[in-house]
């Protein structure tokens, strides 16, 4: 069962093999493989909006959407169909140019990084040995796709939003960037099939350092993809929908589709850098990897269902003043737990990470403002 | 395995640097200038990956010079993006033949 | 035998003390004393001087240097030299001097710049005794120099009066013309021989026999003469040198300044000597002043005009004499001529001091009046004229005995004579004789500080003539030429014709104005047009030099404005030009620059591949 | 699997068309956002040809670092100077004839360079694996290394104070 899906492919592989010469038969493994992502990335991305409605649904204490097919199973067709048949309104003044190019190259990005995912046991489409550091190249070249969509409409609104989320993931980026430190410490390498393979015995998440950085790695990921407590660009009580305001239609739809894409890869990675990947006892290999990825996705759920919005400046204060330094601090930890090795490890580790975790914690008291006293019109 | 014969390599990065060091001649705006700039550095990186191997004892210095390369490339950038919007408050304009202080 | 003596130094000393004396002191110490100071100095200087006049007479040459300026290897010295025609002139000077100075205290008694005038007249004299004595060109010039000033200062001592102001101005710019060929002869001179001193010239004239320079440097030396002794083109000053008060023309224009010039051709008669042609031009200059000066007195209305233009015509022959090559006979004319000519002046001097006027219509009738200045009037107007035994016959007789040789500067100078004659009585005649003139009325006799020089001066006159007479054996000719035959053998017949001139002069002069009333007014109405016709074609021949020197000027001027300055400035705009052409390279772009450094690196990159 | 060896050359070969396509664009395209954006097609197409050349970590940093940072830059300041309304985007006509003219002598001189020379010898690569990148940088090259942490440390402050609001 574990390697269900490989076997398919060879199977049908060797069925191409029959009447096609050889360099066609290369080719067609490719495609196959890449067909298999670009449908995986359509349909996650379909049911996700629908497992976000019923979730939030369930949390406020209502059903969500049930109409359409049976327990609602059919309102991502439901909403595609919309999505496609809506008008596609460009704005006048718009750059014609960049009005069409930014939604298409927002999700580009969005679906090469599936490439980098171990969805299973020798099921890496590309195992890269700059694997991770090829998901962090391509969720950078977002933020000038962002800036794209913002300038293009020419709304002032839209480019203000666009700015700001550009800031908001660019400060995410560096403490992401170093929580994965410790994980390469250990492992050695940057492939993500190896870092898989390394947590056959013991998952990261379960090390002091290691939990610390999931902690760190899933928020920034979270903050990344724009969602939830740090969705503060394209809030709706905040600048109208952030850069994507002046889209409409498919194009939104693409945005959309980036946007989900985005936090299921963020899920997926988390899973396999800290929970063990697709490593389990019993179940499949791609089973293991699918439900650890959903259980997480449940938690962004839950997140936006729960939290409260940041407000920019403590958002902005979280990613520079809390999550980088306690991820410098981790990297020392994990060093420290890698160097002295067993439980003195384990322990130095566990102590240095709750002190800094106090201390921040402690320096960083929540911004109270002055109280301001108010001068009534006379 | 040399996939391609590394003189087009070369011409690849001379057509780059050429293409900046027209930017940089021609162009009216400080920050085109500047994008210019980002080319020719980008051309002589590419030369030095592709010697990069040739140094037997330590096959990785085209490598990471190129790296280095890439890194100073930054900082420079944001130096002188920094030094344009100093310009462009105190002045007014980025137009290159509108800073002429030192004109005759 | 060559002496030394440090008294000589002194004889220009007293009267420069005497100056710096009233320049000093004259307005608040001396006031009224300021003459006593001057006459002292004269009669002192005249006293030191006679011993060494007397040391010549025995033979005795007194010459001294001192270095002045040590210039490279040579140096410029200077000193005296009293050799025989110095002591001579050294001995008039004093004591024409001396008894001017005595006459101007009565003179000017009432002038308001009593000492201003005597501190003048110390000056001049000074200067005058400095050039006699000197013994090179370079103190002969400054002394030169120095008196041009004192009769610039003298002859505008009336400076209120604009005629006078005018006139000392054209007397300084005329003479100034003359010095500076002067100052060009010496320059040519001093290159010739490398020296300056009379004795080293008379030495090496020979040297430079064949030198054309010779004969410039003569002519150049003769320049200064005209200017000085106002010959034909240059003496348009002496005639309005008159505005000066009377005895300065007779001090400066009649005895010592105007003497000066001859005694520069005496000093520098060896360089003459060598250049005929130069001779040649003496000549014919001075017969023609001589003849031009004595036609325009006839028709002067003024007496002091009538003097001056005599004075002219009289130095005239003089220079005819040099030009002849006859020293010896010009220098005595010279020395007879200071007497007599000083005393005509001073007896215009005490007519005008009488009756106020110099306008001979105006007089006429003083004889009675003004009894002795009409008698030493009377000696030397019959000096002048040439008339036996006064001192005028010798000297004159000397000079046409010179000429004899050469007919027509013979009968040109004779005419001269008789016209001099003419004029000199019909002065004698219209001032003293006839009926009485407007201003005749109420004149009277000067006082005894005027007329006592007169009658020394008369008796000089008298006397003047016999030391180069034939009665002494020519003896002055022969002391100053120091050889036996100084002087040419009189000639009897000479000596009848030359007489004969001066009493057929008079004889005229008394025809048309005493004998025939009518004839008087004729004579006038002829003469008068005639001479101030000559006169005025005299000025402005004069004047055409001036132009002619102007339109030197103004081309230099030009010249120098246009081309020598052109040329500086043409070379600061060239550096101004191609400094503003470069100067647009500088464009400020960046851009530019940097294309020119691509350019640069291309060039280096291409000659490095070849 | 020499067909798919034909397939990576052509894609090579598009790639550097395209990146000489996008740095001409870069250079020439009058609105200066198209220039930025072509920029960033230059700098994917390089990382591209490394990859091609056996750099995959320098592949993946120039496009972290480069298309990350300094493009945000670049837009950022477009952003700010508003430069978007200004028409004229090049000098004048005889600077860029001129500037042209020189550029391509150069390039005519260093290709018949580039040209006469047999590379052959030279040529051949080696893929490298990150940890001997990463052995080299902490062993031989820790100097440049460190002094490359300063300098970036000195930039960052420099070029905050150069920006800001002088708070006057």
């Amino acid at each position: 069962m574990d390697q269900l899906f490989v076997n398919l492919k060879n199977m049908a592989l060797h069925l191409i093999g029959v009447f096609a010469p050889d360099w066609l038969v290369s080719l067609s493994s490719i495609l196959i493989s890449v067909g298999a992502m670009t449908f995986l990335g359509i349909f996650i991305m379909m049911y996700l909006t629908l497992m976000e409605r019923k979730v939030i649904g369930r949390m406020q204490n209502r059903i969500g959407p049930n109409r359409v097919g049976k327990w609602g199973l059919l309102q991502p067709v439901a909403d595609a169909i919309k999505m496609l048949t809506k008008e596609d309104i460009v704005p006048e003044p718009a750059d014609r140019l960049l009005h069409f190019l930014a939604p298409v190259m927002i999700v580009i990005p969005a679906l090469l990084i599936f490439a980098v995912i171990p969805f299973g046991r020798n099921m890496t489409a590309l195992d890269l040995n700059v694997g991770l550091l090829y998901f962090f190249a391509m969720s950078s070249t977002t933020t000038m796709v962002i800036f794209m969509a913002g300038w293009g409409s020419r709304n002032k609104y839209a480019s203000l939003g666009g700015m700001r989320s550009v800031a908001q993931m660019i400060s995410y980026e560096v403490p992401m960037v170093l929580s994965v430190v410790p994980v390469l410490l250990s492992v050695g390498s940057l492939s993500t099939g190896k870092i898989v393979e390394a947590q056959a015995d013991l998952w990261f998440v379960l090390t002091p350092w290691g939990f610390f950085a999931c902690v760190i790695f899933f928020l920034c990921g979270v903050a990344e993809c724009n969602r939830s407590p740090f969705d503060l660009p394209e809030a709706e009580s905040e600048i109208v929908a952030g850069f994507h305001t002046e889209f409409s239609g498919m194009k939104f739809a693409l945005f959309y589709m980036a946007e989900f894409m985005n936090a299921f890869s963020i899920a997926a990675l988390t899973a396999t850098l800290f929970l063990g990947g697709w490593q389990g006892p019993l179940l499949p290999s791609w089973l293991w990897f699918i439900l650890k990825t959903y259980s997480l996705l449940f938690v962004m759920m839950w997140f936006r269902g729960t939290l409260p919005r940041l407000r920019a400046d403590q958002m902005m204060g979280l990613a520079w003043k809390f999550l980088l330094p306690l991820a410098l601090v981790n990297i020392l930890a994990a060093g420290l737990h890698l160097y002295l090795g067993g439980p003195a490890g384990f322990a130095s580790a566990l102590i240095i990470l709750l002190g800094s975790f106090m201390g921040l914690s402690k320096v960083n008291r929540s911004y109270v403002p002055e109280k301001r006293e108010y001068v009534l019109a006379d | 395995m040399n996939l391609i014969p590394t003189e087009h390599y070369l011409l690849f990065a001379l057509v780059l640097f050429a293409a900046g060091v027209t930017g940089i001649l021609t162009r009216r705006n400080v920050i085109g200038v500047l994008i210019s700039i980002e080319l020719m550095l980008n051309a002589a990186a590419i030369n030095l990956v592709v010697f990069s191997h040739t140094v037997k004892t330590a096959p990785e210095t085209g490598q990471l010079f190129a790296f280095f390369v890439i890194a100073l490339a930054a900082a420079g950038a944001a130096v002188g993006l920094a030094i344009v919007l100093a310009l462009y408050r105190n002045r007014h304009t980025v137009q290159t033949d509108e800073m002429n202080l030192l004109k005759w | 035998m060559v002496t030394q003596s440090g008294w000589i130094y002194l004889i220009p000393c007293y009267p420069l003390v005497a100056f710096l004396l009233n320049v000093f002191f004259g307005a608040k110490v001396l006031k009224e004393k300021a003459a006593w100071v001057s006459i002292a100095a004269s009669v002192l200087s005249f006293f030191t001087a006679l011993p060494f006049t007397a040391g010549c007479l025995q033979g005795k040459i007194y010459s001294d240097r001192f270095p002045w300026i040590a210039a490279g290897n040579g140096s410029l010295d200077f000193g005296y030299l009293i050799d025989p025609m110095a002591a001579v002139l050294i001995f008039v000077v004093t004591l024409v001097g001396t008894l001017i100075v005595v006459y101007s205290t009565g003179y000017m008694r009432s002038d308001a710049g009593y000492h201003r005038f005597f501190a003048y007249v110390s000056l001049f004299m000074s200067a005058m005794t400095t050039l006699v004595i000197a013994n090179n060109f370079l103190l002969f010039f400054i002394a030169w120099e120095i008196m041009g000033l004192c009769s610039y200062l003298l002859i505008g001592f009336w400076f209120e009066k604009p005629a006078a102001a005018k006139a000392c101005k054209k007397a300084f710019l005329v003479t100034r013309v003359g010095d500076i060929g002067l100052f060009l002869g010496i320059l040519t001179l001093f290159t010739l021989f490398g020296t300056l001193h009379f004795e080293d010239i008379k030495d090496m004239a020979q040297t430079a026999a064949g030198n054309p320079l010779l004969p410039a440097a003569a002519f150049l030396v003769f320049c200064g003469t005209i200017g000085k002794s106002a010959q034909f083109p240059l003496h348009v000053w002496l005639p309005d040198a008159m505005e000066g008060p009377t005895p300065v023309s007779a001090l400066i224009h009649a005895a010592t300044m105007v003497a000066a010039g001859v005694y520069l051709l005496a000093r520098a008669f060896p360089v003459l000597a060598l250049s005929p042609d130069v001779m040649k031009i003496i000549l014919y200059t001075g017969t023609g002043t001589a003849f031009v000066g004595a036609f325009i007195a006839l028709g002067a209305t003024d007496i002091k005009k009538v003097l001056a233009y005599s004075t002219i015509s009289q130095l005239g022959f003089m220079v005819a004499a040099m030009g002849l090559g006859a020293v010896n006979a010009g220098f005595f004319h010279l020395v007879t001529h200071a007497f007599f000519k000083a005393l005509l002046f001073m007896g215009a001097g005490s007519v005008i001091h009488g009756t106020g006027t110099q306008d001979l219509r105006e007089l006429g009738g003083l004889f009675p009046k003004m009894k002795s200045t009409a008698w030493t009037f009377l000696i030397g107007a019959l000096a002048i004229s040439g008339i036996p035994p006064l001192a005028g016959f010798w000297s004159k007789d000397e000079i046409l005995t010179a000429s004899h040789g050469n007919n027509f500067i013979f009968t040109v100078l004779c005419v001269s004579a008789f016209i001099t004659a003419f004029y000199m009585f019909r002065l004698f005649f219209l001032t003293f004789l006839g009926k009485e003139g407007a201003k005749s009325g109420h004149a009277h006799e000067s006082p005894l500080s005027i007329t006592g020089p007169l009658w020394v001066l008369a008796g000089c006159s008298l006397l003047a003539g016999l030391p180069g007479s034939p009665f002494m054996g020519m003896w002055l000719q022969n002391f100053l030429s120091g050889t036996r035959h100084g002087a040419h053998e009189p000639q009897a017949a000479l000596m009848m014709i030359s007489t004969a001139l001066g009493a057929a002069g008079i004889a005229f002069a008394a025809l048309f104005y005493l004998a025939v009333p009518g004839l008087a007014k004729t004579a006038e109405a002829v003469l008068r047009p005639a001479g101030s016709g000559l006169e005025k074609s005299m000025n402005s021949v004069a004047s055409g030099i001036g132009t002619l020197f102007m339109k030197a000027g103004s081309f230099q001027n030009f010249f120098d404005k246009y081309f020598v300055d052109g040329i500086v400035n043409l070379s600061g705009y060239a550096a101004q030009l191609a400094a503003s052409s470069i100067r647009r390279i500088q464009t400020g772009l960046v851009q530019h620059s940097l294309l020119v450094a691509f350019a640069v690196l291309m060039v280096f990159l291409y000659c490095g591949m070849k | 699997m020499e067909s798919l060896q034909v397939l990576v050359k052509a894609g090579i070969y598009i790639l550097m068309a395209a990146g000489s396509l996008a740095a001409i664009g870069a250079v020439f395209f009058p609105n200066l956002f198209y220039a930025g954006l072509s920029l960033a097609g230059v700098l994917i197409c390089v990382a591209g040809i490394y990859l091609s050349a056996g750099a995959d970590f320098l592949a993946m940093v120039q496009i972290l670092i480069y298309v990350g940072a300094v493009m945000t830059l670049i837009i950022y300041a477009i952003m700010l100077t508003n430069i978007e309304e200004i028409k004229v985007s090049h000098l004048g006509i005889k600077q860029i004839l001129l500037s042209i003219l020189a550029v391509s002598g150069f390039a005519v001189l260093t290709a018949s360079a580039i040209l006469s020379i047999d590379w052959r010898p030279l040529s051949g690569q080696n893929r490298l694996e990150v940890h001997e990148l990463g052995a080299a940088l902490m062993s031989r090259y820790i100097f440049p290394f460190e002094v490359l942490g300063i300098l970036l440390f000195a930039v960052l402050i420099g070029a905050i104070v150069i920006a800001r609001k002088d708070k006057v």
